[in-house]
């Protein structure tokens, strides 16, 4: 019966799972009691803290902390204060997956905030509905994100547009306002937010009569882009779109300099970091990238975020940020608005955010949960971004 | 009927060099061959080329009549050519028992999905080769080893065990390479009994390469003597060991004035 | 531009990139052939030189940049790597030396985590550097300054000054580690151990500094690598050794594993075919051709381009 | 009759485990399920790698390949037949049938998959074919990343939710099974003497080509499963999953266990799974830790926790249990496979 | 044999591999400018001795002692410097180096590169076939060649003490001789040798005292001539 004793092993090692896991509530219960449930509204939030894209988690959170500390030296939301949860995800959709459950079934936050990319959004977002607790993207800019098939889903947000918005923008501002006909396409193939953003761009930019004359790809952490962009430069584009993160196109912009590429190269909001400007070195003058804001917008309340993040934590908040914070907002002004902080009536609130003032725009949600606001077309001029125009959607 | 092992103007080139050349053998049913010649004169190249660990850069090897010249080990042990290796090679950390179970599965018609399914053909299989190994353990009086990890046996049991496993296979031809290499004067006694049974019992024919003339001249009813890859005699222990060229390149002069080389296991105990 | 032009501008960038690969892969190569150990950590090691590179370029400085600063902040690196190998060697490797080797490999694997996520911890220390560094890419400071042109011409193809003194100093640092490795008494003596380690002890070598110097010479090169790759694309991040390590391991396997010059010829020759594939055929399948070439090459030469088949004695 | 019995003996196991299964399913409550999901889905990584890794001694890194090609099979089964019924059937049942489907499909693509990469790279020894098969597993998913069909970087999501602790526990059961079986049968016996010395094993008449062949064949469908197992749970299938980092930590998993130890993948896939879900409130912290636990593990047990025994050969679980000596327990003794490979000897 | 005269004395040598025990206790001692030699079956433990003592294998207990020195705990190349050489069983030779490379190697632990290049030359004269393939990479040598090599390789430390493995396995006679006649030319130079042998016939001829080796222990000892002469060694080892 030798297959019988494999079989009481391998029940007894689910046990085994099952008894180790149940020791957990006393570990979480420290954090409880230090954060009573009474008079605490728990935040959760889903970030990659380590791994490839460690970068943006880092900085989702960083802001949405400042948003919960602002809140609560307000007074917090109902007479309660408001603690923050993150759990690290590693930047694996699985992972996500299970810190995401963690939180909602264990740690009962009130409210699921992130997760930056599209695929662990994607991975989360049934676990938001199943468990009825909202969950606001900051940055996830898939249309497939708050969509279970052609239904919206009923708990998942975000406070962003959407890929065809944004991919749109710059194709309608390559074609119309630089009146360039010829472009090349630059992608990240590993990465849904860049393979999104240059669907959308190349499908708007063909239809308006442009021609894409070279479209290439590269992977993330790839450090030499040379080869892709002598390909490119040989079919004599006027602009590389890049869609990508600021991480790859600082160095995609110094190496086509240096192969003597003069013209622009454009991009969406990935690129928007002060890091952009300090790695290219003056590379990216003369391009221009869409966003959700511009932190020289002069309205005071994006100048106070700016300044508190760069006093909290020595550097200018991206745009990842920025929407972090934002998402963080939107959370803890619904709460306020919501009749009770169960989860279907957060959700209730969340659902009618008009015309919210955040830090990256004015949000509206739309029947489809996704945010409508105006996108900014940034350029950059002596290695300073520069507001250029506004694209209403 | 042809011979269980046939080996026709066999030619083993490396490179530039001739390690054996114009190699010719025909095994004999039931027959005890012996194969001897100093270091590196080819004689386990001979093996190698036989077994199939070589592909002879020219000849033929034939078992049983069939050509067997480009087949790979698996395929010529199947057909009935086992062997032993110079440097003892067990499978370390499986036991004494599945060491020769292995061996028995050369014969094994079961398949991975009989064995995942746990078919009724594959429970008489186990059951069957269960029972193969365990004789074979008896028949080189390994028995009381079964159960242990084969690279804690002493080295004479290590070599018996090599023994018992290529028995296992079923051959029709066993090679034994040195056989009683590290042995004593009383268990070399014992190993020529042993391969004098092992031929009587399962009557195959056996070759033995060995550098022990009592051994190789007592057990063998002909011998062969390699030298540089050249086959420089063959024949009768008798004969051979008269034979002057054997002597001059290989057993010395000491060996002339020796009177009873070939002794029987009586006369050693 | 002319295809003439093309293709040789596509030579100019692969061998830049080659070169990289190549100078991590000896660091692979060296240490795979004293200890049959893959040193999955060296990607790492790369990164770590780049960093170590950083902080002496901010911190000590050296003034303005100049020949002399890019000199110092190299060999500065150089040394802190191969502090980092022998501190790897002796603590993480070298207990379980005489065990299986995928045993080692786990340490190794241990080890690589450690410096990639150590890395990404945000800041502890936060002057006059700020270190661990965090998640974010750092901007490398420029060690040289040609002044004026940045770039040459060479027959139409460009190329940026920086990279053809990377080029030299790599090429310079094999020269080197070829002569140490065929010429001196450390090389004959590491080409012993890596023979045979225990007779290499009855010949009187010490054969635990001579593989400690094997992983500190390795290491040393991997902080080279670093530099010379962050001087020219000045991003730098915890992660970036990750990509570069593992491109570099496929090189030092395609050239033959243990073989000095074949990790040579295998980074040069994974760079250029990368390069060619990327840019003639579809650069979203770079990887994916790159690899299937190692296959091939392998399936053609089981054992690399430079390494020795042994056929086993029986 | 003994058709029947044998019929019956085989899916024993499975009979005396679904009862459990139910229970476990019913009782536990939804947080713990996904973990203990990854914990099973783990479970069938680790043991199916062993077959490969323990039990023949060849250096596989291909893993997630193996698992991406399960994974999406599975997925486009699932996703194309949603809303599809089986006549005559209540609903549950039908959809459970195509997830049934859909898993066995899973096993046989990346099975085939396997037999593709196993073929000509099994020639190939040591870290040449750790590194081959690592770039078989890179080519997969660079494939999957062109490929519209299967929505290249943002991969496939919406996947119904099929997978449950009973799909998980019946698959490492019989993940765990096939291990098992193999191990005490005599194609598992030919597998060990592969991995003890392959030209003594191929000289008694194992096709050692062939069997390494099939050994990678059925680890690749087990691999397979545990992709689309994965993919039903959290309802997507994306490349990110499939990463060369994800085979690195099942070989971690199975060297931690003990190389050809079936019973110590399991407590290793468990360990590791359960340790990291412990670690996540470090956050950022967490992967210095697990870091550092992997070391020093290694450096206090380097012959992984059971070595190449099984739980029950242990002295103390002996004298606890008082159990015979098994006739044949697979391999026993202290120290993996020493295997160094001197193909390459001295180049330098 | 007094005390003094003694440039190495082993004591109690125990060695286990795993579980087995392949060296249960072995004392031995070798005199000043003698030649010892080992003869017993394979598996006897010959080897293990040698490799116990020059460190190649750690002894589980047991001391040596090596010009009055206690050495037990010392590594391989610290006994090198002490003056003992060791020409391992299969010769050791590094095939992917020259046969130039392999004799400076002998000389590692030698400072005076005048010295070990006329020391070189001094086995090239010894071994002329060697000072032809000089610069040829060893692999490409004959098993006799390489054997030579490893006797010249040996020398190059200028022992006092040769542990020397089997140095006639495999080679045709006359190539037997000459080895064997260096050895005692070696020898009367005034190097110490333990030397491990088949040929026990040849071994006993050349050794000033031997010892006979069975599974692990020491069980005869005596003068070469005394053994020779042993009926029981001539029917056990002499192929009597």
């Amino acid at each position: 019966m030798r297959f019988a004793r494999a079989l009481t092993v391998a029940a007894l090692a689910l046990a085994v799972a099952g008894c180790e896991k149940k020791q957990e509530p006393a570990a979480a219960g420290k954090q409880q009691a230090a954060a009573p449930a009474a008079d605490t509204i728990l935040i959760g939030h889903v970030a990659s803290l380590t791994g490839e894209q460690a970068t943006f988690g880092e900085s989702t959170d960083n802001a949405i902390k400042l948003a919960i500390s602002e809140a609560n030296a307000n007074g917090g939301v109902k007479g309660k204060k408001l603690a923050l949860k993150t759990y690290d995800d590693q930047g694996k959709p699985e992972e996500a997956a299970v810190a995401a459950t963690r939180l909602i079934v264990q740690d009962k936050v009130a409210v699921l905030l992130g997760e930056v990319a599209s695929s662990r959004s994607l991975a989360i977002a049934p676990i938001a509905d199943t468990n009825k607790v909202p969950q606001i993207s900051p940055t996830s800019t898939n249309p497939r994100v708050t969509k279970d098939g052609d239904k919206t889903r009923p708990y998942v947000f975000r406070v962003c547009f959407i890929d065809p918005f944004q991919g749109t923008v710059m194709a309608k501002f390559a074609h119309e306002n630089l009146k360039l006909k010829r472009v090349a396409i630059l992608r990240d193939v590993g990465n849904d937010y860049s393979v999104g953003l240059a669907d959308y761009f190349s499908a708007k930019f063909k239809e308006l009569g442009g021609e894409v004359v070279s479209d290439q790809s590269f992977k993330a952490g790839d450090q030499d882009f040379k080869a892709q962009l002598t390909a490119i430069k040989n079919k004599n584009p006027q602009l590389i779109y890049v869609p990508a993160y600021y991480t790859d196109v600082a160095l995609i912009g110094r190496q086509a300099r240096e192969l003597g590429f003069k013209g622009p190269l454009a991009g969406g909001d990935g690129w928007d970091s002060a890091k952009l400007y300090e790695i290219a070195q003056g590379a990216l003058d003369g391009s221009y990238f869409s966003n959700h804001y511009t932190h020289e917008n002069p309205d005071p309340r994006v100048q106070n975020f700016v300044k508190k993040y760069k006093d909290t934590y020595g550097s200018v908040p991206d745009a990842l940020a920025a929407l972090g914070y934002d998402a963080a907002l939107v959370a803890i002004d619904s709460m306020k608005r919501a009749t009770d902080l169960t989860g279907p009536a957060i959700r209730d609130a969340i659902e009618k955010t008009k015309d919210f003032h955040g830090v990256a725009g004015n949000i509206t949600l739309d029947e489809n949960h996704n945010a409508v606001k105006s996108a900014v077309v940034i350029g950059i001029e002596k290695n300073t971004p520069k507001y250029v125009t506004t694209v209403e959607p | 009927m042809s011979a269980p092992l046939e080996a026709k103007s066999v030619t083993m080139r490396f490179g530039g060099l001739k390690a054996l050349a114009d190699f010719n053998l025909v095994m004999q049913p039931g027959e005890l061959v012996g194969l001897i010649g100093p270091n590196g004169a080819g004689k386990t190249t001979a093996f190698n080329a036989i077994t199939g660990v070589y592909t002879p850069s020219e000849g033929e090897v034939r078992v049983a009549g069939e050509l067997v010249n480009a087949q790979r080990p698996h395929e010529i042990c199947a057909k009935g050519v086992a062997r032993t290796f110079q440097n003892i090679r067990l499978y370390k950390q499986l036991t004494a028992l599945d060491n020769v179970r292995v061996a028995c599965h050369a014969r094994a018609t079961s398949g991975f999905f009989d064995a995942l399914f746990l078919t009724a053909r594959h429970r008489t299989e186990e059951s069957r080769i269960l029972a193969r190994a365990e004789e074979y353990l008896k028949v080189m009086g390994l028995s009381h080893r079964r159960d242990e990890v084969s690279r804690n046996l002493p080295y004479g049991e290590q070599r018996r065990l090599e023994i018992a496993r290529a028995l296992a296979t079923g051959p029709k031809v066993l090679c034994l390479d040195e056989p009683a290499a590290g042995m004593n004067a009383a268990e070399k006694v014992e190993l020529m009994q042993l391969i004098r049974d092992i031929r009587d019992r399962f009557g195959i024919s056996i070759l033995v390469i060995e550098h022990d003339m009592r051994l190789v001249m007592g057990v063998s009813e002909r011998l062969l003597v390699l030298d540089h890859g050249v086959t420089i005699a063959q024949g009768k222990p008798e004969a051979i060991r008269k034979n002057p060229k054997v002597i001059e390149a290989y057993l010395g002069d000491a060996y002339l004035e020796e009177k009873h080389i070939a002794i029987t296991p009586e006369g050693a105990r | 531009m002319s295809r003439v032009t093309e293709f040789l501008q596509h030579f100019v960038n692969g061998l830049s990139v080659g070169t990289i690969y190549a100078l991590i892969a000896l660091g692979y190569t060296m240490v795979y052939g004293v200890l049959k150990l893959i040193n999955f950590a060296h990607g790492d090691v790369y990164m770590v030189g780049a960093f170590s590179g950083y902080y002496l370029g901010i911190v000590g400085g050296g003034g303005e940049p100049s020949f002399f600063r890019a000199a110092y902040v190299t060999l500065g690196a150089m040394i802190a790597c191969a502090l980092l190998g022998f501190v790897i060697e002796r603590f993480a490797y070298r207990p379980l030396r005489h065990r299986a080797r995928l045993t080692a490999l786990i340490t190794a694997i241990g080890v690589s985590f450690l410096l990639e996520y150590g890395f990404q911890l945000s800041p502890w220390i936060r002057t006059p550097v700020q270190f661990p560094p965090g998640p974010s890419p750092r901007f490398f400071p420029p060690l040289i300054d040609f002044g004026g042109e940045r770039s040459i011409e060479i027959l139409g193809a460009t190329m940026p000054k920086i990279d053809l003194l990377g080029l030299g100093v790599a090429l310079g640092l094999m020269l080197v580690l070829q002569f140490i490795v065929y010429r001196t008494r450390f090389g004959t003596a590491m080409r012993a151990v890596s023979f045979d380690p225990q007779v290499a002890g009855l010949m009187g070598i010490p054969v635990n500094r001579i593989i400690s110097w094997t992983f500190m010479l390795g290491s040393a090169l991997a902080a080279a690598a670093g530099i010379i790759n962050a001087s020219s694309r000045p991003k730098i991040e915890p992660l970036f050794g990750l990509i570069s390590g593992l491109k570099a391991f496929v090189a030092a396997v395609l050239g033959g594993i243990g073989s000095v010059p074949g990790a040579m010829a295998g980074g040069l020759l994974l760079g250029l075919t990368e390069e060619y594939v990327a840019g003639y055929t579809d650069s979203s399948y770079r990887d994916a051709i790159a690899f299937t070439v190692l296959i091939l090459v392998l399936l053609v030469r089981p054992a690399g381009l430079f390494g020795r088949v042994t056929v086993e004695k029986v | 009759m003994a058709r029947a019995q044998a019929v019956f003996r085989s899916v024993l196991p499975f009979l005396l485990g679904l009862p459990i299964l139910f229970a476990i399913q019913g009782i536990t409550p939804p947080d713990y399920a996904l973990i203990l999901v990854s914990v099973g889905v783990n479970v069938v990584l680790a043991v199916s790698l062993n077959v490969v890794n323990g039990f023949t001694g060849q250096f596989s890194l291909g893993h997630a390949g193996f698992m991406a090609v399960g994974a999406y099979t599975a997925a486009k089964i699932t996703t194309g037949l949603v809303g599809v019924d089986l006549p005559f059937v209540p609903q549950s049942f039908s959809d459970q049938a195509i997830f049934a489907l859909a898993l066995t499909a899973g096993m046989g693509t990346a099975a085939i998959a396997g037999f593709l990469v196993g073929m000509p790279s099994l020639r190939l020894r040591g870290d040449y074919l750790a590194i081959v098969t690592l770039g078989f597993g890179e080519i997969i998913r660079s494939i999957i990343e062109n490929m519209k069909t299967l929505g290249q970087a943002t991969g496939l999501s919406g996947l119904p939710p099929r997978t449950n602790l009973v799909w998980v526990g019946v698959s490492a059961i019989a993940t765990v099974v096939m291990a098992r079986r193999l191990a005490v049968s005599t194609q598992g016996r030919a597998l060990f003497a592969i991995r003890e010395d392959e030209v003594a094993a191929e000289a008694m008449g194992v096709d050692t080509t062939g069997y390494k062949v099939r050994a990678f064949v059925i680890s690749a469908a087990y691999a397979g499963l545990a992709g689309a197992l994965i993919s039903h749970a959290i309802l997507l299938a994306t490349p990110r999953m499939f990463t060369f980092v994800r085979s690195i930590e099942v070989v971690v998993m199975v060297v931690l266990g003990g190389l050809g130890s079936i019973t110590g993948s399991i407590v290793a896939a468990c360990t590791l799974t359960i340790a990291l879900e412990l670690l996540r409130e470090f956050q950022a912290y967490r992967m210095v830790v697990y870091a550092i636990l992997l070391i020093a593990l290694m450096l206090l047990r380097p012959q992984g926790i059971f070595g190449t025994r099984e739980i029950w050969d242990l002295a103390i679980v002996r004298r606890l249990f008082r159990t015979r000596q098994l006739a044949a327990t697979g391999p026993a003794g202290a120290s993996p496979t020493e295997v160094r490979d001197d193909s390459t000897k001295g180049v330098v | 044999m007094t005390g003094n005269g003694l440039i190495l004395q082993v004591r109690d040598l125990r060695v286990h591999y795993g579980a087995i025990e392949a060296l249960r206790g072995v004392s031995l001692e070798v005199s000043q400018g003698q030649v010892v030699a080992l003869i017993g079956a394979n598996g006897a433990g010959k080897t293990t001795t040698l490799r116990a003592v020059s460190k190649m294998l750690k002894p589980s207990t047991g001391a040596i002692h090596f010009q009055g020195e206690d050495v037990t705990k010392l590594p391989s190349h610290a006994l090198v410097a002490r003056g003992m050489a060791h020409a391992p069983e299969g010769r050791g030779i590094f095939l992917n180096l020259t046969v130039r490379e392999n004799l400076d190697l002998g000389a590692y632990l030698r400072k005076d590169r005048a010295g070990i290049a006329e020391d070189a030359e001094k086995q090239f004269s010894l071994f002329p076939i060697l000072a032809e393939r000089r610069n040829q990479v060893a692999g490409t040598l004959s098993g006799g060649e390489q054997q030579m090599l490893a006797v010249a390789r040996a020398l190059m430390s200028r022992p006092k003490l040769m542990l020397l493995d089997e140095p006639s396995l495999g080679l045709a006679p006359q190539v037997v001789e000459r080895i064997f006649s260096v050895l005692r030319e070696v020898n009367a130079s005034g190097v110490s040798l333990l030397l491990v042998e088949q040929n026990a016939h040849k071994a006993l001829q050349l050794a000033h005292r031997a010892y006979v080796l069975e599974t692990g222990n020491v069980v005869m000892q005596g003068t070469g001539k005394e053994l020779l002469a042993s009926p029981e060694v001539r029917k056990a080892y002499l192929g009597e």
